[in-house]
């Protein structure tokens, strides 16, 4: 088997996440959807490191984790607040800036 | 070290890979790809969760299978273990039971959505095919004194600021989800008389709440109470279901089942004359 | 010597400077130091006269370079005077006219609360006169040209507080601009052709023309067209003389010095220091002919229709000066004698003007001759000066007039050929209108009957002759229109004085001077009879009777001002407000309309924000794709 | 390395806004003199820079040249000519009358406010204009430039949206309306501009490889770096189009009025003879030595179009009812003549068209700040209003006689000279243009005469009767402005000295010939 494969299901996972953003209004499983995009992300790197024989690919990986780890915390504590505030977990409820 | 960790580690070795990847592969892909796709296609966000866990646990086993070993077990520890947690907490702090309708409510948007993910998926597609990936160095040298080790020395090294920038990052989004989701009470808490006179200011309910019509049900307390005319009042249900739309009322079939208790009852006492008074809900549903 | 000449202007500039900027400490005496500076700087000029008198012929001219005014990559313009035999003969006039009418003002003006003021213009205007005559090069002259037509109009609309006297003030700057336009063009002529506008290169001497030779006839025509235009301006000749009737809105003193001795004659002397110019353009010379002769017969005829007595002077003066014009053109037969009827009638129109101011003084500034009459009996001095001004203007043998306007005519006919006899015709018909309305004048101000009434408050007035500061400059000045003219003429005096500068021929007159002479002593007789058979013999009503076409015409001036009010001012009005109309509609419009359309687009382009953020990641994410595709079919290409 | 002497003539009222901002809410006279002073010590040091100018010396002097940000070869360089130190002189020695003039203008409305903050606000900003200003004079770097050249909109727009005229004729929503409209339109207008330019700086990088004028004007003159023909000619007009905005340039020019209309008159005089300055400047400094080529081929149009702006904004200034308006499109025929000056591409052209920006400086302030004197006793800037002042306040109007008189170029007084030079360049070349433009003087004296009938001449009007004349402060305004256009009018030596060799520079910069005199030609 031929390793590219790992990022074309890298690739194609990226593009289920990127759809669901688009088409999901709860906002928990958006923000689902985007881990999902950003694993795939990391799939790709790590697939990468092997592919060059060097470990920078982890690394970049190791750090998306992180900072997804911090995203996830900051965009749950806005979900919750908005939650308290709206009453609801939509991502269409929140729409001030139409016109 | 697990046996599967350490066949992964032998094969990965190599620059190449071998069958039993190739199959590894083949079947937790699908699998992943399954899970993905119902991440976003389950009603309900616990649902949605569950499936996103899975697929990431296959992406660790993926990692492993890639050599990165460290990054595996990372992505079973503090993904899957820690985040969806946190994920789940949330789902269940807003609701567990709701299930999202599905229906799309943009104009258009949906056709977009997926005219665009088709259309960025096969120019990925196309992009990877065309790029020249052909050879693989494999990890071998790179792990020589061990995965971990060679993480670290690049981390404590190269990417030492970028590490300790990362830090700064995860402390302020600590404080930043502190500061978004704590209350701070700016004005002395109200005495029980001043609420007291602020309901009679307000001219709210002043009375006690009216108790749910508690219907024997698993749970009964989400069932609204009937007023005289039949319809249900929301004000006996908890605020709190009311808010996520979880009420339920007391469904026609359990009222005719109670109808017909009661009639059998009746039959078996032989007092028919009385007829129970129909209940506007059945007739208006 | 040289370093008296900038003293000359350095007088009056200094009076001016501090009677403008003094403010009221100065009132009590500021009358005074305005005469005794406008005195000081003719002392200046009597003593250059003498010093000048001293030389021989062609030493005679004095240059006094001060500093360099405008250095600029081939363009210089300096600040350097000149004074030869013609300016000299300016200065003399100028600052001795000048320091009479000043001292006349004193009495004149004596209840105006701005007389300081008036005497602060009064210097401003001589120190701008010296300069206009004294520079040694066009663009300083310039300054002294603009610089009297500043001092014109602030003394025309001295009186601002009536409407009419700041329209005329701002009617005679404005005129005056576009004659300031034809001077500044040929100076820029002038640069391209010459190099330079300083007199010295350009003109030469009349012997020996400088650049001028070197350029083309039409080139020069072009300059001296230009300067012609800027004569006619300045001297009110057809057609720019629209303003000098208007300008007798200003104080009397002022129309005797600027609007009738001095300023006005500006353009004579532009004609004549351009003489080299003019010799070498002899198209030029005809239209300059042709103008004087218009604008003799113009004023002459606006002169008898009119019943204000000082815009009767002023027709008067438009065509004594259109004689000057007339004899400027004639090129070297003539330049000599129009200076020198410049001069004396430098001294018979002021004298004349001031007689008039004196009358007007004595009559609550009536002007309305209608309502004079009989005055020889209330003010004697007055019209005894009056009365020789009157003869000398008229050209009664042995007084100024006489050997100054006689020797024109005699000019005018020495021209020569069809051009002479018709351009002769002219000047000798000016002579017969001259003396019916002058005639009309006297006769009217100071013969027949009295004919004033009391005004609308009661006042009636009660003539009586002017104080002595008044009457004085005026006897000085009637010896003057007396004796000038034969002092001149008696061997030939001024013209061997002005000469060398002016250059002088004789021309051949197909008629002698003896037929010229006694030709214009008869149309004299005959004009003044007929004004003595109309205004001599008969009462004049009070009442102006409506009067033939020609005469409702004059007293419209001619209809010019109808002309220019009409074509002019109403199309330029119009003009200008459809000019806002279209700045306002068209040229913001545009702009404005570019703005509405962008802001309707964009109005549609905001629905497109319908706020939700997932259809703001679709776009983001089309975009991505877009970026995708795009790296993509670079790599291929 | 010696003193930065441009740095600091720019770097001085810049600290001297942000310090003027700073000052606490209740001590707004402090505020003012803090203004004052600071322009005044920027007036110092301008002179400094004006005394250590050597006119026959090397082409740029007082040169500062740092790397700024070297990916892009953009340096901080700053240096001037002859030309940029007249025009640096010139608006040091007006911001301080500009100051003194706007004292009270930004004074609470009611007494006794003590949170109020404008007024602070006010003299910052115009501190800013001064410094923004001054820098753009003396940039060599064109991104340097550039950037000066735009942000001094900012502070503009707020001067004139903030801080408008208050005798206005309507009420005070319509006014703060007019006056939003104003500055809206000023800011569009010259932001349209400068994107425009924007696009051909980065042009010129492209084609030159750095932002340096002084190396691609010697890259240009030498042929090292070749143009292709139409790549000048549109980064030309790129440069131009901002240029002819900012000047204004008919069709351009519709800003101008509303601005000065609406603006306080010190802010209209900082537009008009201070900010609209850098247009014609930059014509001179960029347009000409970038493009000499280009510039030679767009001559004929822009001639044409400066004369139409000439008589076009004269003809308007005598239908204007509104004072200020009418001053604002006179200072359009103005500009008219000082452009007609840079592209008649004469030495006396040239030189009468800085000195022109020099005196129309001098002589609109006179003016324009008298006006707003006169409309500040009033309360109003129709012309209709008025009448009879002069009886009434005599040394106001003979003040504001004497700015028109220098408005109408009098012989005499500064705007003459240059006048005439800008008159006489372009006739050597293109006399008919000439001719035409020469019908300005008139219509000048049209629309200056009118203006002065109507409002100073006649019975006295009931309502000035009361006026007071010029106050000490505003006679301090004045006095020096008319002193100045005297003098620079009979000696304009002391600047035609150090504009001359700039201008003989630009002329072998765009290897242009002045015409020989037709009698030498024959010859």
């Amino acid at each position: 088997m031929n390793p590219v494969n790992y990022l074309y299901l890298a690739a194609l996972l990226f593009t289920i996440g990127a759809t669901g953003v688009l088409i999901r209004r709860n906002a928990i499983v958006v923000f689902m959807c985007i881990e999902l995009m950003l694993n795939a992300c990391n799939l790709a790197f790590v697939a990468f490191s092997r592919m060059h024989g060097n470990l920078d690919g982890q690394i970049i990986a190791f750090f998306t984790m992180v900072v997804a780890a911090a995203e996830v915390v900051v965009g749950l504590a806005i979900i919750v607040s908005l939650f308290r505030s709206r009453h609801s977990a939509s991502v269409d409820d929140a729409s001030l800036m139409k016109l | 070290m697990t046996a599967p960790l350490q066949l992964a580690a032998t094969t990965t070795l190599a620059a190449g890979t071998s069958t039993g990847e190739a199959f590894q592969f083949w079947i937790l892909g699908t699998v992943a790809v399954i899970g993905a796709l119902c991440t976003v296609f389950m009603k309900k966000a616990v649902h949605s969760a569950l499936c996103l866990a899975g697929t990431m646990i296959i992406l660790a086993v993926f990692y492993l299978a890639n050599g990165a070993y460290f990054l595996g077990v990372v992505q079973i520890v503090v993904y899957t273990g820690a985040i969806m947690m946190l994920f789940l907490f949330v789902v269940m702090l807003v609701g567990v039971t709701a299930a999202d309708s599905l229906k799309e409510t943009i104009k258009g948007q949906r056709w977009l959505a997926l005219v665009c993910g088709l259309g960025f998926g096969i120019l990925l597609f196309a992009g990877i095919g065309n790029a020249s990936l052909n050879e693989f160095n494999g990890l071998t040298q790179a792990n020589s004194g061990g995965n971990v080790e060679g993480l670290a020395t690049l981390i404590f090294t190269k990417y030492v600021f970028a590490f300790e920038i990362t830090g700064a990052l995860l402390i302020t989004a600590a404080v930043g989800a502190m500061v978004l989701t704590h209350r701070e009470r700016t004005e002395r808490a109200l005495t029980q008389r001043e609420m007291a006179e602020k309901r009679v200011r307000d001219g709210k309910h002043l009375p006690p709440l009216p108790a749910p019509g508690v219907y024997a049900r698993h749970n009964a307390v989400d069932i609204a109470g009937l007023l005289p005319d039949g319809t249900p009042s929301e004000l006996t249900v908890s605020k709190m279901l009311r808010q996520r739309g979880q009420i339920r009322d007391v469904s026609a079939e359990a009222l005719n089942d109670l109808k017909a208790l009661e009639q059998r009852a009746e039959e078996r006492l032989d007092r028919t004359e009385i007829e129970p008074a129909t209940f506007k809900r059945e007739a208006s549903k | 010597m040289e370093n008296l000449i900038a003293l000359l202007i350095a007088a009056p500039l200094l009076g001016a400077a501090v009677l403008l900027t003094g403010g009221r400490r100065l009132d009590a005496v500021g009358h005074w130091i305005g005469t005794i500076l406008a005195a000081v700087s003719f002392v200046f000029g009597a003593i250059l006269f003498a010093d000048l008198l001293g030389k021989n012929a062609e030493d005679r001219t004095l240059i006094q370079h001060l500093w360099t005014w405008i250095p600029v990559e081939g363009f210089q313009a300096d600040v350097t005077f000149r004074l030869d035999q013609l300016s000299m003969t300016f200065v003399l006039l100028i600052t001795g006219v000048g320091s009479l009418i000043h001292l006349y003002s004193i009495g004149y003006m004596e209840h105006d609360e701005r007389r300081r003021r008036f005497f602060g213009y009064l210097n401003l205007f001589l120190a701008a006169m010296l300069l206009l005559v004294l520079a040694d090069n066009y663009l300083l002259l310039y300054v002294g040209w603009e610089g009297v037509g500043l001092a014109s109009y602030l003394l025309i609309g001295f009186w601002q507080h009536k409407p009419s006297a700041a329209t005329a003030a701002k009617k005679a700057f404005l005129v005056n601009r576009v004659g300031d336009m034809g001077l500044s063009i040929a100076i820029m002529l002038m640069f391209t052709t010459f190099g330079t506008f300083a007199f010295g290169p350009v003109l030469g001497s009349h012997e020996k023309p400088g650049l001028v030779e070197g350029a083309s006839e039409a080139t020069l025509t072009g300059i001296a067209l230009m300067l012609l235009l800027a004569a006619c301006g300045k001297s009110a000749q057809v057609p720019l003389q629209s303003w000098l009737g208007d300008a007798m809105e200003g104080p009397t003193p002022v129309s005797a010095l600027i609007h009738a001795a001095t300023m006005v004659t500006a353009g004579v002397y532009l004609i004549v220091r351009s003489a080299n110019i003019f010799n070498l353009a002899p198209d030029a010379q005809l239209v300059v002919t042709v103008v004087g002769g218009v604008t003799l017969l113009f004023g002459a005829i606006v002169g008898c229709a009119k019943d204000d007595i000082k815009k009767a002077l002023a027709g008067s003066t438009m065509s004594q000066i259109g004689y000057m014009v007339l004899a400027a053109g004639l090129g070297p037969i003539g330049y000599v004698f129009a200076i020198m009827h410049l001069v004396t009638h430098g001294f018979f129109k002021a004298g004349l003007f001031l007689g008039a101011g004196s009358v007007m003084h004595g009559m609550n500034d009536e002007v309305d001759m209608r309502k004079y009459g009989g005055l020889r009996k209330y003010m004697p001095v007055t019209f005894v000066t009056f009365g020789l001004g009157y003869l000398a203007i008229i050209g009664f043998p042995g007084l100024s007039g006489f050997f100054s306007k006689d020797k024109i005519i005699e000019a005018a006919f020495a021209k020569g050929g069809t051009e002479g006899w018709i351009l002769g015709g002219v000047a000798l018909l000016g002579a017969a209108i001259t003396a019916f309305y002058m005639t009309r004048v006297m006769l009217m101000t100071f013969f027949g009957e009295k004919r004033w009434q009391p005004d609308a408050e009661g006042h009636e007035p009660h003539p009586h002759e002017s104080p002595k500061s008044m009457t004085i400059p005026m006897i000085v000045l009637a010896f003057g229109s007396v004796f000038a003219g034969g002092f001149f003429s008696i061997g030939d005096r001024f013209l061997h004085w002005l000469e060398p500068v002016t250059g002088h021929s004789h021309g051949d007159s197909p008629v002698s001077a003896l037929t010229v002479t006694l030709a214009t002593m008869v149309v004299l007789v005959i004009g003044v009879a007929i004004a003595y058979a109309q205004y001599g013999r008969r009462p004049v009503p009070v009442v102006a009777p409506r009067g033939s076409l020609l005469t409702r015409a004059a007293r419209r001036d001619l209809l010019q001002d109808d002309f220019n009010h009409v074509v002019l001012v109403r199309g330029g009005e119009h003009l200008t407000r459809s000019l806002v109309y279209v700045d306002h509609t068209l040229v913001d419009g545009v702009v404005n309309g570019t703005a509405a359309s962008v802001g309707g687009l964009s109005g549609r382009m905001r629905k497109l924000q319908n706020g939700y953020a997932r259809s703001y990641a679709v776009s983001m994410f089309g975009g991505a794709a877009i970026l995708v595709a795009a790296t993509l079919l670079m790599r291929a290409v | 390395m010696s003193f930065p002497l441009l740095t600091a003539t720019a770097a001085l009222p810049a600290i001297g806004a942000i310090a003027t901002a700073a000052v606490p809410a209740a001590r707004r006279t402090a505020a003012k003199w803090l203004a004052l002073l600071v322009s005044l010590a920027t007036l110092a040091l301008a002179i400094i820079v004006l005394v250590r100018f050597d006119p026959d010396g090397a082409r740029y002097q007082l040169t500062e040249s740092h790397a700024w940000i070297a990916d892009f070869g953009v340096r901080y360089e700053l240096g001037v000519d002859g030309i940029g130190v007249a025009l640096l002189a010139l608006t040091a020695l007006l911001i301080p009358f500009i100051i003194l003039a706007g004292w009270h203008d930004a004074d609470p409305l009611e007494t006794g406010s003590k949170r109020w903050r404008p007024t602070q606000g006010f003299f910052a900003l115009i501190l800013a204009v001064e410094a923004m200003v001054i820098i753009s004079f003396e940039a060599t770097d064109v991104f340097l430039f550039y950037i000066f050249f735009e942000a001094m909109l900012i502070p503009m727009y707020f001067l004139i949206g903030g801080f408008g005229d208050r005798a206005h004729a309507g009420s005070d929503e319509k006014a703060a309306a007019q006056r939003s409209y104003a500055a809206v339109k000023f800011l569009l207008y010259n932001l349209v501009g400068g994107l425009i330019m924007l696009a051909a700086v980065i042009g010129l990088y492209v084609v030159a490889g750095n932002f340096s004028l002084q190396e691609i004007a010697e890259a240009r003159a030498n042929g090292s770096l070749d143009m292709a023909t139409n790549t000048e000619r549109w980064l030309f007009l790129g440069f131009f189009f901002a240029f002819a905005v900012k000047a204004p340039l008919w069709p351009l020019h519709t800003w101008l009025p509303n601005a000065m209309g609406e603006a306080t008159a010190p802010v209209a005089v900082l537009i008009t003879a201070v900010v609209d300055k850098v247009g014609t400047f930059a014509m001179l400094r960029f347009c000409l030595q970038l493009f000499p080529e280009a510039s030679k081929w767009a001559t004929p149009a822009i001639l044409v179009l400066a004369v139409i702006s000439i008589i076009y904004g004269a003809l308007l200034a005598v239908g204007q009812r509104d004072i200020k308006r009418l001053v604002a499109y006179a200072s359009i025929s103005h500009f008219g003549f000082i452009i007609m000056g840079i592209f008649a591409m004469t030495s006396q052209g040239q030189s009468g068209a800085t000195l022109y920006m020099v005196n129309h400086g001098i002589s609109t302030a006179a003016l324009m700040l008298v006006a707003g004197f006169l409309i500040s006793r009033r309360g109003s800037r129709l012309i209709a209003d008025y009448g009879g002042v002069q009886k009434v306040a005599p040394v106001l109007a003979g003040t504001f006689l004497i700015g028109g008189l220098a408005t109408l170029s009098l012989p005499g007084l500064a705007p003459f000279v240059s006048e005439f030079l800008v008159l006489v360049g372009t006739f050597a070349r293109y006399p008919v243009i000439g001719i035409i433009a020469t019908f300005g003087i008139v219509l000048a004296a049209l629309y200056t005469l009118v203006l002065y009938q109507r409002t100073m001449t006649g019975p006295v009007k009931p309502e000035v009767s009361a006026m007071p004349d010029l106050r000490a402060r505003e006679l301090l305004v004045v006095a020096p402005l008319v002193v100045l256009l005297i003098f620079l009018g009979v000696y304009p030596k002391p600047v035609t000295d150090i504009v001359n060799p700039a201008v003989k520079s630009t002329m072998s910069d765009v290897h242009k010939k002045d015409p020989k005199p037709e009698v030498e030609a024959a010859k």
